[in-house]
């Protein structure tokens, strides 16, 4: 098959299963999910294939022309794009097998699986896009998609919150974004990829640097929204409103990995915007550290999951700050597996026990689902960066950048980082697979097929991965770093450290069970008030725009609405004046007229 | 019969038909009304596709002398503004018509007065003479106050009054401004094309401009001159909401573009810069107010103000002469079109839930998604459109007119394109409280009756519109983009 | 016999007054009375019609003029007359005395009209107003209640006689200054400038503005128009408004090479003007009874029409004319459902009308297109009538003065809108319909048309006005 | 006598009728006042024609006219002051005001 009906095959055919689904199949929820898993599976197929053909040529058709600007729509196939494709569709695919057991009796499954497949659409347009305003576009089509899947259980208002904040949120970042690609068009009129990438002729040969920086400082505010970077993460945790498939669709390969990516594709403007990528190396350091802390004394399964993955994104977002492409496009990758994994495998705890406590799935026995928490004991190790697995290696080149290119401070921030990852993660292995007292019931839940085999799939993953290193630099046609042996060894070193803490306060028998950070109580309660950020929110803008609106409304109510209803009013009013003249008396009406006329007659006189 | 003549005449009969039927053949007026709708736009897609977009300009045009002595002619004719807005106000009409079928209550001078109202549209989109200009848009005005009287709901006199009293007092602008370029012109014609030709006298120009902005500007939603544009919405049966911001509410932009700027462009380009200000603030300041409405149809009002201001604001850039001239005017005359889609949705639907329910407080719903999901699905859709979301055809028109902002006022063009997350609030809002959440069971009853078979189509072909613009913009902005190109040539 | 040829329409008055004397002292029934009238309105229609295109002055040269001016607006005259005794069809509020001698009044009245709008010199002039005014006065004072009839009689005629005094007391100043009656030595170009001239010209239309309810002459109007029985004001309002803007026109086309250019007199007529719109709508704004209302309405028309005739220009003449035979339809259509509606009801209020739609559908379009007309809106002649007026304005570059009038247009919204939902939207206080008889129903017919037709086909009354409107010019 | 003595009795002999016509509460003199309104306006007719006019006969036929319309003038405001004295049994113009506002 040739390129073009491959990635028409990959991105159309999502999209027209949720046309089908969501207007055919309303009443067969059983005929929709085989469509949706279908249509994935076809997804996946020709991304594979497209794959194995290798990077070609954009493909580029006109969109349309206004004034001075053209816009293109097409696909862009290089390395990068080719590689997270694949790994959006499998991702996507694992988690639409999973939701048939997942899901199995709610009453919305054909809208759960129309959007599923909606987003994958979106998502996957997404990584293809070859020009800046097609990506957008899509962009905004994965925000709104997954808007729709947090808020899916929309009669809780918990979730209709979350969904809500999700989407302002990422909408804040969105605004940055939308104007410095406008920016970009204003200077260039054009918005293809390849071209503002071009070295001898890219948008950065064009403007100064000066501009350049506010141009890439306003994406990266889209990029900060979506993957959830301080001070735009907070809605994140709360997304976990939603069902856990969609937490480990959108929180690990997809939804928050769309801003790693957006940086990714235009990774050479931020090389060449020194002053943002010293910006976005700070940021991305400072939320890897306070998602970590928020991490550590969270009790919530899936919220540990999401700071876990806030963390992380900060991980990709340092790598590609510090100038490795290579490293951010590896870490997403292996993050994208593993991280899926673990939601995954919380969604069979949730599921079976019906809590999201990571001490209750444990004292319910949580350690008897064998195959969950041996994903989640790899999936945990994989993520904290326990060499061989995934993580280790993808980290490992993260640090190998940092002290490559210098970053002390920063790649001291992320060894923070690393630690903290090691010791919340092993915490809540411990909390789940030594529990502080025995199971009360003994009535084991099965773990069903089709969840247990994603499970299965991805943990294989989450041990292998972690060795295609190079074949992933080969695919974007870039060296790996050179390991340095000090840097790889202090970097066990610290994730050895963590997981012995964290074995110390929760994991031995007779281990204290609270964690040594509640030890230093200042520290504690910031970290288990989420380091008030929600709070310095709702004082600050959420009020500052709900007096706006209220003033204004006054303002409507009572100046302009009320003073035109007055200034009417006062109209009618003067009518009503005015009629005292006709009173009634008829000379009282001649009067009147020969006063005028003897007016009018004195005027002629003088003239 | 030439094409023109019979778009605005399927209308005009269609009303001479209904005035003759008897008041009961409820069905055959409807069935009429529909067939006159489906024909409208079968005409304006003929229309569409007869427009040659490589000459651009002015086409269609059909001349009869009307009253010589004076200069009065039935000239009649479209530029690719026009093509887009005839259609525009085909599709309002029919899924107007559709979107009140079940109207029991004085179905023949309902569909009178809707007739009406159209023909007054058809005939401000095609008019190419200052009085018949004028002439149509008094009458797509009149049938408003019956409409909303008889039809409406809630503080409707006081709506309808209100309504009707400033769009009147926005004439009453008009009319000194209208004659005094026909006099100062001096060439004896009110025919637009004639005068476009002459240069007015600059001064002139300065003079008479904020005359026809602010008269035309009163009906587009102007800030401060607004106020009656939610209330009315509010008080509007659905169907006359959906024409009334829809399609009525363009005519003022229309206006202002069609006698304004072309004719008068040197006093334009003076005011543009104060009615800038005026539109930015008219954006935020709508969106502001629609965060605090507790009725629906009040924050779709309020939208309303919000998102003509993004036409005004295209408008205005548009005559600045500046290099992003082309784009906002572009995109003005699509968010034009695409809020006309959306508004007609909006309440097409909006409606559809108060019929059923017969309440519009938002607050009163709550969970209303489980009950009545197809309508809130189509809402949601409308909504999201009204927030700017790519695949929905406002976001074309959003970009463009940003665009050019921040092209030309860039601290303007920060302010409107943060106006998108103030958007997204009130929107979001709505959809919290009246849609998510857990199911009132107060509404339980509503679960039958939830929007099906015929109640589907009009607003399954408004998404479909919306939808098609969204994602394939060129099917309009090539022809948006010669008639730009060649009206702003003639600057 | 030309000369009998060009005088067709007075003669047929005159003889069909004779006729219908004839049938009071014979005491007929009221409705051969009736029938012999409306015969009579028809052949003098068909008379005016035969003599529209003649020109010429019979019998007596230069005191009498036949021209095209005249002659349309003696047509319009005499459908107004043949309209109106169609209305009063069993005039109850009418003295049961009375009823015999109301289209005899009417029919002189009209003879006076006729020959008002013809005559070129100051006596014919003076004996043609009072002719038009005497049979009025009378059948105002013809209510059934004598004491309502009386006072609002005694109010109407205290002006008419004054007004008609201080008419002549400015005649006698156009005589000293020109030595002559004839119009054709009074208007001479130079002499024009003179300010006595204009004051002459000024006191003279006293008399006439208080025909046409202009300020300050309107004091009657709206105590008249609550009062006086349905037909009789419909006549006032509709057939002698059409004679009063006709000789308006021939008095100010007098002035009218210098009328401008002088500004003596234009500054009078514009603030006359500006006063009478605004007073008229305020006033109207608080009124309560339809045909007090109406009442204000019309003195706020005749500033509308004021404002063209100021502007002493062939444009103005023209849209005063138009909006003339305009108005005279717009108001019939609305006086003719009062009528209907009142036959037995001395007062109409606004609450009279509630929910009209549903006692008489027919009617309440009828009243509804004719308030539309009075507001200004189109399809109907009120909107291009107001559209030409306001043009004859700014062709003199008066655009404030527009702008009040056009706000003015707005304010008057209020009120018509107010009528109008009572018609339509307010449930009825009795389920009474009312059906029109077949006669009525097609004179209600008519007026719509020509309501619709002159609005949306102005052409043809456009170029009939400009013709009459160049015949008093040249 | 000049003419303009004559205009200037004919403007008092105006004024007093409009004087007359204005205050007094009686119909009948307020018809007295006009009366003489109109009065004036003859004996600046018959001035005029006196001192400017070369055809002398024009202003003597107009007062005459005058003078006989005025008499059916009065003729028809004496009726309705019978019918208002019928109704009220008083001729006063201040009260009849029923109708105002």
């Amino acid at each position: 098959m040739d390129t073009l009906s491959l990635i028409l095959l990959t991105t159309i055919s999502p999209l027209a299963c949720f046309i089908i689904a969501i207007i055919f199949l309303v009443q067969q929820p059983r005929a929709a999910q085989g469509l949706v898993l279908f249509g994935s599976a076809i997804s996946l197929l020709s991304a594979i294939g497209l794959l194995v053909q290798g990077p070609v040529e954009p493909l580029r058709f006109l969109w349309f022309q206004s004034g001075a600007i053209q816009l293109q729509f097409g696909f862009i196939l290089d390395g990068a794009s080719l590689m997270f494709g694949v790994v959006v569709a499998f991702i996507t695919a694992c988690i639409m097998l999973y939701s048939v057991g997942y899901m199995a009796h709610d009453p919305g499954k054909t809208r759960y699986f129309a959007l599923l497949s909606f987003f994958a659409w979106s998502m996957l347009s997404f990584v293809y896009a070859v020009d800046l305003l097609q990506s957008f576009i899509f962009w905004e089509l994965v925000g709104l998609s997954s808007f729709f899947l947090i808020g899916f259980w929309f009669e809780k208002p918990e979730a209709a919150g979350a969904a809500r904040k999700a989407f302002l949120m990422t909408r804040v970042g969105d605004v940055g974004l939308f104007i410095g690609i406008l920016l970009i068009l204003q200077l260039v009129s054009n918005f293809d990829i390849p071209s503002l990438l071009d070295p001898q002729t890219g948008l950065s040969t064009q403007v100064s640097p000066g501009i350049l920086n506010a141009i890439t400082l306003l994406i990266f505010i889209g990029i900060m929204g979506k993957s959830a970077q301080f001070p735009l993460h907070t809605w994140l945790p709360d997304a976990m409103e939603g069902p856990t498939p969609v937490s480990a669709l959108l929180h690990s390969a997809t939804m928050v990995a769309a801003g790693v990516f957006l940086m990714i594709r235009l990774h050479p403007l931020f090389m060449a915007a020194q002053d943002t990528a010293l910006i976005v190396l700070s940021i991305a350091t400072f939320t890897a550290i306070l998602a970590s802390t928020i991490a550590m004394v969270d009790t919530d399964i899936k919220k540990v999951l999401a700071y876990s993955s806030i963390s992380q994104l900060g991980f990709m977002l340092m790598a590609l700050a510090a100038g490795s492409l290579f490293a951010g496009v590896f870490h997403l990758i292996t993050h994208a597996v593993f991280k899926a994994l673990l939601f995954l495998c919380s969604g069979i705890y949730i599921h079976a026990y019906h809590t999201n406590s990571m001490a209750e799935i444990g004292r319910s026995g949580g350690r008897r689902l064998k195959a969950t928490t041996l994903g989640l004991i790899i999936g945990g190790a994989a993520l904290s960066g326990v060499p061989p697995l995934a993580g280790f290696w993808s980290k490992e080149e993260i640090f190998a950048q940092l002290g490559h290119n210098g970053f002390n401070i920063y790649m001291a921030g992320a060894f923070l980082a690393a630690f903290l990852t090691a010791y919340y993660t092993f915490r809540m292995i411990f909390l789940i697979t030594k529990p502080d007292q025995a199971p009360a019931s003994d009535h084991s839940h099965p773990e069903p097929l089709n969840m247990k085999a994603p499970v299965l799939i991805l943990t294989l993953g989450a041990i292998v991965l972690g060795f295609f290193g190079s074949n992933i630099a080969q695919g974007l046609g870039l060296i790996p770093q050179h390991h340095s042996v000090i840097l790889m060894i202090s970097a066990v070193g610290v994730v050895i450290l963590g997981i012995l803490i964290a074995y110390f306060d929760y994991g031995r028998d007779n281990a204290p069970r609270t964690g040594f950070i509640s030890k230093i109580a200042p520290l504690d309660t910031l970290f288990t008030n989420k380091w008030y950020i929600d709070d310095i929110y709702r004082v600050t803008i959420v009020a500052i725009t709900h007096a706006l609106s209220r003033i204004l409304h006054w303002i409507e109510n009572h100046v302009l609405d009320g003073n035109y209803d007055r200034f009417g009013l006062g109209i009618l009013r003067t009518g009503a004046k005015s009629t005292r003249v006709q009173g009634g008396w008829m000379q009282l009406y001649l009067g009147w007229a020969i006063i005028l006329l003897a007016v009018v007659a004195l005027y002629l006189g003088l003239q | 019969m030439p094409l023109l003549s019979s778009i605005l005449l399927t209308p005009v009969i269609t009303l001479i038909i209904l005035l003759l039927m008897p008041q009961k053949a409820v069905r055959g007026i409807r069935l009429i009304c529909a067939f006159s709708g489906l024909l409208t736009c079968v005409l304006s897609l003929q229309l569409w596709m007869g427009y040659d977009p490589t000459s651009g300009g002015i086409q269609f045009e059909e001349i009869i002398p009307w009253v010589s002595a004076i200069g009065i002619s039935y000239h009649l004719g479209v530029d690719g503004f026009g093509v887009i807005l005839v259609m525009l106000n085909s599709i309002v009409y029919f899924t107007g018509v559709l979107t009140m079928w079940d109207l029991e209550d004085r179905v023949k001078e309902y569909f009178a007065f809707m007739v009406l109202l159209v023909i007054g549209v058809f005939g401000v989109f095609m008019s190419l003479d200052l009085f018949f200009f004028f002439f149509f848009y008094e009458i797509a005005v009149v049938p408003m106050y019956p409409l909303i009287l008889i039809w409406g709901s809630g503080n409707r006199a006081y709506a309808g009054m209100k309504l009707m009293l400033f769009l009147l007092a926005g004439s009453a602008l008009l009319f000194p401004g209208l004659l005094a370029i026909y006099h100062h012109a001096g060439l004896n014609t009110f025919d637009i094309i004639a005068l476009s030709a002459h240069t007015f006298d600059p001064q002139f120009q300065i003079f008479v401009y904020p005359f026809i902005y602010i008269g035309f500007g009163v009906l587009a939603g102007l800030f401060p001159f607004h106020g009656w544009s939610p209330t009315g919405h509010v008080a509007a049966p659905s169907a006359v909401s959906m024409l009334h911001a829809g399609v009525l509410m363009k005519l003022g932009a229309f206006g202002i573009l069609t006698v304004g700027i072309r004719l008068l462009p040197e006093g334009a380009a003076y005011w543009a810069p104060t009615f800038v200000v005026l539109a930015v603030i008219g954006i935020i300041y709508g969106a502001y107010v629609a965060m605090r409405q507790t009725d629906f149809k009040f924050v779709i009002g309020f939208s309303s103000v919000s998102h003509m201001g993004i036409v005004l604001l295209g408008l205005n850039l548009a005559v600045l002469g500046s290099v992003a001239a082309t784009d906002a005017l572009n995109g003005a005359v699509f968010q034009m079109f695409a809020h006309g889609i959306m508004t007609a949705l909006f309440f097409s639907t909006a409606g559809y839930i108060y019929d059923k329910s017969h309440s519009k407080t938002i607050a009163d719903f709550g969970g209303l998604g489980a009950q009545m999901p197809r309508a809130v699905s189509i809402f949601i859709v409308a909504g999201l459109c009204g927030a700017g979301l790519p695949g929905l055809a406002s976001f074309w028109a959003e970009l463009l007119v940003f665009l050019a902002a921040l092209k030309t006022y860039p601290i303007a063009g920060v302010i409107v394109i943060l106006g998108l997350v103030l958007t997204a609030v009130y929107i979001l809002r709505v959809f919290n409280q009246a849609f998510f959440g857990a199911p009132n069971p107060k509404w339980e009853n509503l679960k039958a009756q939830d929007m099906s078979g015929l109640h589907l189509i009009p607003r399954a072909i408004l998404i479909a519109v919306l939808v098609i613009f969204g994602f394939v913009p060129r099917l309009m902005l090539d022809l948006i983009n010669s008639t730009t190109v060649a009206f702003l040539g003639n600057f | 016999m030309e000369n009998a040829i060009l005088f067709a329409p007075e003669l047929i008055c005159l003889l069909m007054g004779l006729v219908l004397f004839f049938c009071t002292v014979l005491n007929r029934s009221y409705r051969t009375t009736r029938g012999i009238a409306i015969a009579s309105g028809i052949a003098m229609i068909a008379a005016c019609l035969w003599t529209l295109s003649l020109e010429g002055e019979p019998f007596f040269p230069g005191i009498y003029a036949v021209d095209f001016f005249s002659q349309l607006i003696k047509t319009v005259l005499a459908v107004g007359f043949l309209f109106v005794v169609i209305a009063s069809a069993n005039p109850l509020t009418v003295d049961r005395n009375g009823w015999l001698e109301v289209p005899l009044f009417f029919i002189f009245s009209t003879l006076g009209m006729m020959m008002m709008v013809s005559a070129t010199e100051l006596l014919t002039l003076y004996v043609a107003m009072e002719l038009a005014a005497y049979p009025v006065y009378i059948v105002v004072a013809l209510h059934r209640n004598a004491d309502i009839g009386g006072e609002s009689a005694a109010k109407y005629m205290v002006q008419g006689m004054a007004a008609s005094a201080i008419s002549l007391y400015g005649m006698s100043f156009l005589f000293g200054t020109y030595g002559s009656t004839y119009f054709s030595a009074i208007s001479i170009p130079h002499a024009a400038a003179h300010p006595i001239f204009y004051l002459g010209l000024l006191l003279t239309l006293a008399g006439f503005f208080f025909k046409l309810g202009a300020f300050p002459f309107h004091f009657w109007a709206p105590d008249t128009y609550e009062t006086a029985p349905h037909p009789v004001i419909t006549f006032i309002a509709t057939v002698s408004k059409i004679a009063a803007i006709g000789i308006l026109c021939r008095l100010l086309s007098l002035a009218m090479p210098g009328g401008w250019e002088s500004g003596h007199a234009q500054t009078a007529l514009m603030w006359a003007s500006v006063i009478a719109m605004s007073l008229g709508n305020l006033s109207a704004l608080a009124q309560k009874d339809l045909k007090r209302l109406l009442g204000y309405s019309t003195v706020a028309h005749a500033g509308y029409v004021l404002l063209a005739l100021q502007t002493f220009a062939e444009w103005g003449l023209t849209a005063a004319l138009f909006y003339a035979i305009g108005y005279f339809a717009m108001s019939f259509a609305c006086f003719l459902v009062i009528c209907e509606i009142g036959r037995s009801e001395d007062r109409i209020t606004i609450d009279s009308v509630s929910g009209l739609y549903k006692r008489a559908p027919f009617l309440s379009f009828t009243l509804l297109i004719g308030l539309f007309g009075l507001i200004g809106l189109p399809p109907t002649v009120g909107f291009v009538g107001k559209w030409f007026l306001f043009s004859a304005a700014l062709q003199r570059g008066q655009f404030y003065l527009v702008l009040i009038a056009a706000i003015n247009a707005a304010v008057a919204l209020y009120y018509y809108l107010l009528i109008i939902r009572q018609l339509y939207w307010v449930e009825p206080a009795t389920q009474n319909t009312i059906k029109p008889t077949p006669l009525i129903a097609v004179t209600a017919m008519a007026t719509i048309i020509l309501v619709i037709a002159m609005g949306t086909l102005p052409g043809p009354f456009w170029d009939m006005a400009a013709r009459a409107a160049r015949a008093l010019i040249s | 006598m000049t003419l303009e003595a004559y205009l200037l009795v004919g403007a008092a002999l105006f004024s007093l009728g409009l004087i007359g016509a204005l205050s007094h509460r009686n119909l009948i003199a307020l018809l007295i006042g006009i009366e003489l309104m109109m009065n004036a306006a003859s004996l600046n007719l018959m001035a005029f024609n006196r001192f400017v006019v070369t055809d002398p006969t024009t202003g003597q036929i107009f007062v005459l006219i005058i003078i006989g319309l005025a008499a059916a003038e009065v003729a028809i405001f004496l009726s309705i002051i019978l019918r208002i004295y019928r109704a009220y049994h008083d001729i006063d113009a201040e009260k009849l005001t029923k109708l105002s506002g």
